[in-house]
């Protein structure tokens, strides 16, 4: 998938201007087996396809338990809610529009509206922006589950504060305005794909895009009002690991999902996405030992959660074993950003930034080091004799933080004119659960009273 | 010797354990609780029923100080808990026999 | 899958007899591929059989935490061992003999039993009531896992204060007796496969069947004895949410996978599995917010769960968009269920009939309204100007209200007569983890001495 | 898969010793399609074994929440942590050299070092121990998922009193030096292969030998200082039923996906994987109900996981109905195990050897006596006239408890002479949590003060 | 004044607090309590142990009012917590030097 | 009639209540709290922030006994809770004017 990252040269590209033709897969050897010309339905790539896209949507309620166990237990439910919200509001928009906008043919910067409210979205394998072989409804939903999740991403920066309401005004719209062109550019046959930027499940689409966007709404909300002055401790750590857990689960069909296709480049990416964490795990685990000799379970999440962020943009394009390189390499920079970032200013509750942003960006770059065209069939990195790759990464990560930081900031504010962002003094020391949801997480004790 | 029983708003504890350190006061004991008072708790709406969830989560922190510092110690409370607003607490005070250290087995060493 | 509902016309099936001769894919672009005198095994059929098998078997445990979190913790115990133990009883039974009355060929009625004790399920795709590009006892176990979840949905009805044995008495039986006759009308053709009923995934088997059910066991067990005196409040909603997302998780098994092959019918269903839920998610959260300003955790799980319930008959014979709609509408009826539901003196616990009765007959209803021939392949609805289809879906939602009243409540009765039903005073207001399980969810101070 | 185990008669393996030659799929109807000389990428095969891998990854996650809620409250974290920390070095360790111990070519014994760190394992499906029609690396990661849950599991024998860091260093080596060449003899092509031993997906490889590293564990750790004087109760039940419910759901990956192909083989090891454990739950809650009058539901989780630690050697040789069989007579041992063990002074905490050692050798045994050749196309057992087989597989548990026995003993000794493996009184009574990983699993009121 | 402390069965929590409203009783603490007395627990089995589980939950009851109420609230609870079954709880009444408001810092407001 | 307030360590509660047991003393209650005093709790790291949690588990029991017993009970008590290392926790004596059983309603009864 995101063939246009995986057609060789990227020159060639842009010149022929022939984009959809080029969509060519990953592994030669499977390649042939194809006939661009006329795809047909195949029912072992649609059977991975389902099951992919379910295990993407599973991700959303992962991330729900993964940021709920995070927070205090007053604000577990508004913590899960900015999650699940997504579900719906994300997903319905992606359909209406933002599917369009992103995946269907347009310019450089954006995609047309031929598409818009599933026009012309049907059950056969055409249609759709690259060729397919399996039904074009599928990939868009496929691709609907990643908006999903971006958006949902964000909510880690700001809970435990942001009022529920304008948190959903942002994300839908976010999704629209910022999603879908980001995507454009690296999957829909934008400037970035016709630059030949690599990035296979979402590197800077999903992780950069949303991990700056977080870091801006971090500033635009502000920090929460007992932001430092107490222990924020996590109230629920097993959660965060069922949420790890899941994500990881849910991640194969994220890297390997986007093979598009059941052949070696799905199998590739499902192996880098099980050895990186892995590497993460492995070294993120040894630094906690020798910073403390305690090895931590958050810890442990996060490091697997940071190690599944980086192998991401790379899953497709990297040797397994490079892929345990990279995640053990990129547990460092998260680390010690997490450590930093908790002496700053900045609240942002859940490190989105640290993990997702940092994660994302060191894994975006690392693929145009550890790219390896005996695997991928596309493209090789700097390590292996070409440096140009490193730098189209480095423009890649570049746009993606001034365009989602630019517009998330404006989106914001415009937002912020209208209704207040940040909770008042007493929804928020009451708890955002009772305050904006009107429920408390756990009830023991009796002491209701059923009223109408 | 006194057992000064404080019910405060559960953000407040840390700045009532700031305020007794303060004073020196070596030890404190905190119990989750639910409360309701003149505060007259949230509707909460489950699957279409509302419901009046009239008890509200509470901290209670338990200190047993010398007579002395009685007053010192509730003032120190009381200042470090106030938030103005309905549904701040209350701070007892409880007569003690005496006290036990288990560790020492001594007695009234609190 | 369920072709008999896709064959058309319908009024031919009844004449000709041919039944099993007419299974014919969902969509005529893909059933080229097929045919259907020697149906061979596909591999990428039966990859996306295996997982959507494990997928609708997963729903029994998150179904189990769906409703293990709305009770009180005392019950939390006895509500999810309701859900887990249709595992063991209803499974098995199903291998014994409600495979072969629900699937095998039998009368207008019932099935025979020919395929009792799976004599004759092998391996191949031959021997089941319809043709199979999967191994036939691949389908067996498709079809269990629909029977096991059905049953355990009646359980939310009376959970609190049903005994446990009498339970587990009744829900093995029904199975048997309810559900197998059932299926096969619909799925075995019977006589409402022969009158055209459209049912993709079990609006009128599943939910219908199983919402009644639970009405009826609501009121023979009677309510709880504390019901409406005090606030009987969820004691873990983050279980709920956990138990939504896998439950959606979970449904693309189930409904997907009773197209019974990758093909374009299961990325339909997939689809709409999808955009449904974040319809209803969307409509419900603007209900609460409209109605209390808070939308709430409880509220969006239910929601989910209804918009699922609701597409389900509806899954591979409407169009995507359409599926938005109907998920939409489908949050209406039920939302305001829920509302007067809590108004009467019916202690049906966690409202079964609300989101399982009501939406299963509206999305049985609205699918006789938005079927959609250029999509299904199949029949239109009422919008797409064939009303008929509107009558046939009325008819098979009262067909299934009615049997499963009376023999759900003439079995009750019966067991009723041996054992009671309903736990004493003492082990209600103790709760039924202790009373009827020796056992507490939640054990954290000491204070147990082990005896033996 | 696990050819060597399906192909037939066993003799023939050792005379012609042409091992890998011999990998023919289980139903040989199925057989035809495939060419053992040059075995293409099935996109079907390849698809079932993705998401059987990523099934089989999310066990060990499951696992953590299986023992986490058996334990209190102070020590859930750690043994949460036993779980998770082995997806990084153990996955790790398998990368670097245990798959290719385990499946390489090499003697009778061990493999070789042909495939260390991943060389030459590629996206073709070829070069790996067997002919495959999957992309190699896509195998590779599959066995490692085994390598990872089967270290983990012998972590609950030991929990709440091991300290953190031998127990990582000695999973890490065990992974190597006992899972590696137990692997290899049955499923490498050794000595236990050529034998003809039955184990389909591990009944052997991984529960007995776990289940005798468990026991050989908790006599080396020692016991817990309070075991026998205070009630050790579970802190969690929901979470031991999550682990549950997870654990079946992966295990349809486990021992389907051992079938290395989206086939019959795969299919009825799916069917056996559904209805053993359904047997097993049946009889345990009946013996619970004649025991005691109550049914519990951690019982009804031991039940679920004990029926799918026996069906795991016999999932791809015995049929369906056997299957129910054989779950429901492996209940009985291991239930009266566990109330046997309560009675010794064994302080194997959550019971893996009545789980997992008990339930393992009584599932290979069966194996050697419901293994049927009309639906495995391999071998008959001892109730199809083959007594043999029966024999093979006492010789395989034996190997298997031998081994694990003694190198586990040895490498336990060996650490702890440089590292004490007990945690200290202080330690071991302020709970594993706080004293080892430096966190609480569930922080409710406040008092914690940010330091750095 | 006095504290009276009451330690009844978890499904009396909301009669108790229904009878001090119409007492007209402004405020309660509620605690989560385990206890035992002489009912004696439960039997349970975890994996094929049996344990003595002598700890039940109960609910503990704090409310501190002025002394001419007193008998009256005792009256009370007893009336709405009694079930006449083993397990019922107790009431324990203790003497309170003062009590605070920390609203409004005032004393002996309860 | 005294109320004996004993905070312990949570692995302690067993040891305590067998050793009330043997004493016959007929009930107890129980509280899971979380105290701070000599022993200054543990650092804890999370996502790369070091915090002091001063606040660490403990378990309260209640015991009401009649006069004559309180100083056998008091001993046992120490005994039972004791390790000798920091972190023991303390016993409080609390006079109690009177108690009731709520089954029988009748006063005094312990
Ligand atoms: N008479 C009382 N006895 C015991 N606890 C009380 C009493 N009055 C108040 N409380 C406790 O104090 C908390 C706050 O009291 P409330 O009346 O709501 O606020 P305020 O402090 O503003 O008057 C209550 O939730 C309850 O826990
Ligand atoms: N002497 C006591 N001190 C403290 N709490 C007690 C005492 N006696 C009983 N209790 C509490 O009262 C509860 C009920 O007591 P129990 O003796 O079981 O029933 P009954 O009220 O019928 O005598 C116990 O679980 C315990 O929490
Ligand atoms: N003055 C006090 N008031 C109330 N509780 C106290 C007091 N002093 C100690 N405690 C309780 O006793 C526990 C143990 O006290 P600590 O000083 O840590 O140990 P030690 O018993 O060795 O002196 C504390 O955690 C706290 O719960």
């Amino acid at each position: 998938m995101r063939p246009m990252t995986r057609t060789l040269p990227p020159r060639r590209l842009i010149r022929s201007g022939a984009f959809a033709a080029l969509a060519i897969l990953a592994c030669p050897a499977l390649a042939l087996a194809q006939t661009p010309a006329a795809p047909a339905l195949n029912t072992g790539d649609t059977a991975w396809m389902l099951i992919s896209t379910a295990l993407v949507l599973l991700m959303t309620p992962a991330l729900a338990f993964f940021y709920g166990g995070l927070v205090r237990s007053k604000n577990v439910l508004n913590t899960m809610m900015m999650s699940f919200i997504s579900l719906g509001f994300v997903g319905a928009m992606w359909a209406f529009i933002g599917y369009s906008l992103a995946l269907s043919p347009g310019n450089s910067w954006i995609g047309g509206v031929s598409l818009a409210f599933l026009h012309g979205v049907g059950l056969d394998p055409t249609g759709a922006i690259i060729p397919l072989t399996i039904p074009h409804v599928l990939y868009m939903c496929f691709q609907a589950t990643f908006c999903i999740i971006t958006a949902a991403l964000i909510s880690g920066a700001i809970v435990e504060r942001m009022r529920f309401v304008p948190y959903l005004v942002f994300i839908t719209i976010w999704s629209v305005v910022v999603y879908a062109p980001v995507a454009h550019w690296v999957w829909g046959g934008g400037w970035l794909a016709q630059m030949g930027a690599l990035d296979f499940a979402g590197g800077t689409v999903v992780h950069v895009n949303a991990g700056v966007a977080a870091l801006v709404a971090a500033l635009c909300v502000g920090p929460r009002r007992d932001f430092k002055k107490s222990g924020l401790l996590p109230h629920n750590v097993p959660f965060v690991l069922l949420g790890a857990g899941l994500l990881w689960f849910g991640w194969f069909g994220f890297n390997s999902g986007s093979a598009l296709a059941s052949n070696g480049s799905a199998a590739l990416a499902f192996s880098t996405t099980m050895l990186a964490p892995a590497g993460t795990l492995v070294v993120w685990t040894l630094l906690d030992i020798i910073r403390s000799g305690k090895p931590t379970a958050v810890g442990a999440a996060t490091g697997i959660v940071v190690g599944l962020v980086a192998v991401t943009p790379a899953a497709g394009f990297i040797s397994p074993m490079n892929a345990i390189l990279l995640g053990a390499i990129a547990a460092v920079p998260s680390y010690f950003g997490l450590i930093i970032r908790a002496r700053t200013s900045l609240d942002d509750s859940l490190d989105v930034v640290a993990a997702h942003g940092v994660g994302g960006t060191v894994g975006a770059l690392l693929t145009g080091v550890f790219a390896e065209k005996s695997f991928n069939g596309v493209a090789d990195g700097l390590l292996y004799g070409n440096p140009h790759q490193f730098l189209v990464q480095v423009v890649a990560v570049l746009a993606a933080i001034v365009y989602s930081g630019v517009v998330s900031f404006i989106l914001l504010k415009i937002i912020g004119a209208i209704m207040p962002l940040h909770a008042s003094a007493d929804d928020e020391s009451e708890g955002l659960d009772t305050s904006m949801h009107g429920e408390e997480a756990y009830v023991h004790t009796g002491g209701s009273t059923m009223i109408g | 010797m006194k057992l000064v029983k404080s019910i405060v708003r559960p953000n407040k504890v840390d700045d009532v354990r700031d305020a007794l350190e303060k004073l020196s006061i070596p030890g404190m004991t905190v119990t989750e609780v639910r409360g309701h008072g003149r505060q007259k708790g949230h509707t909460a709406i489950y699957r279409g029923k509302e419901y009046n969830v009239s008890l509200l989560p509470k901290v209670e922190i338990e200190v047993v100080v010398s007579d002395d510092v009685v007053d010192e110690v509730i003032a120190a409370i009381v200042t470090a808990a106030r938030t103005g607003e309905i549904g701040d607490g209350r701070v007892f005070v409880l007569p003690v026999d005496h006290g036990y250290n288990i560790r020492t087995g001594e007695r009234d060493m609190v």
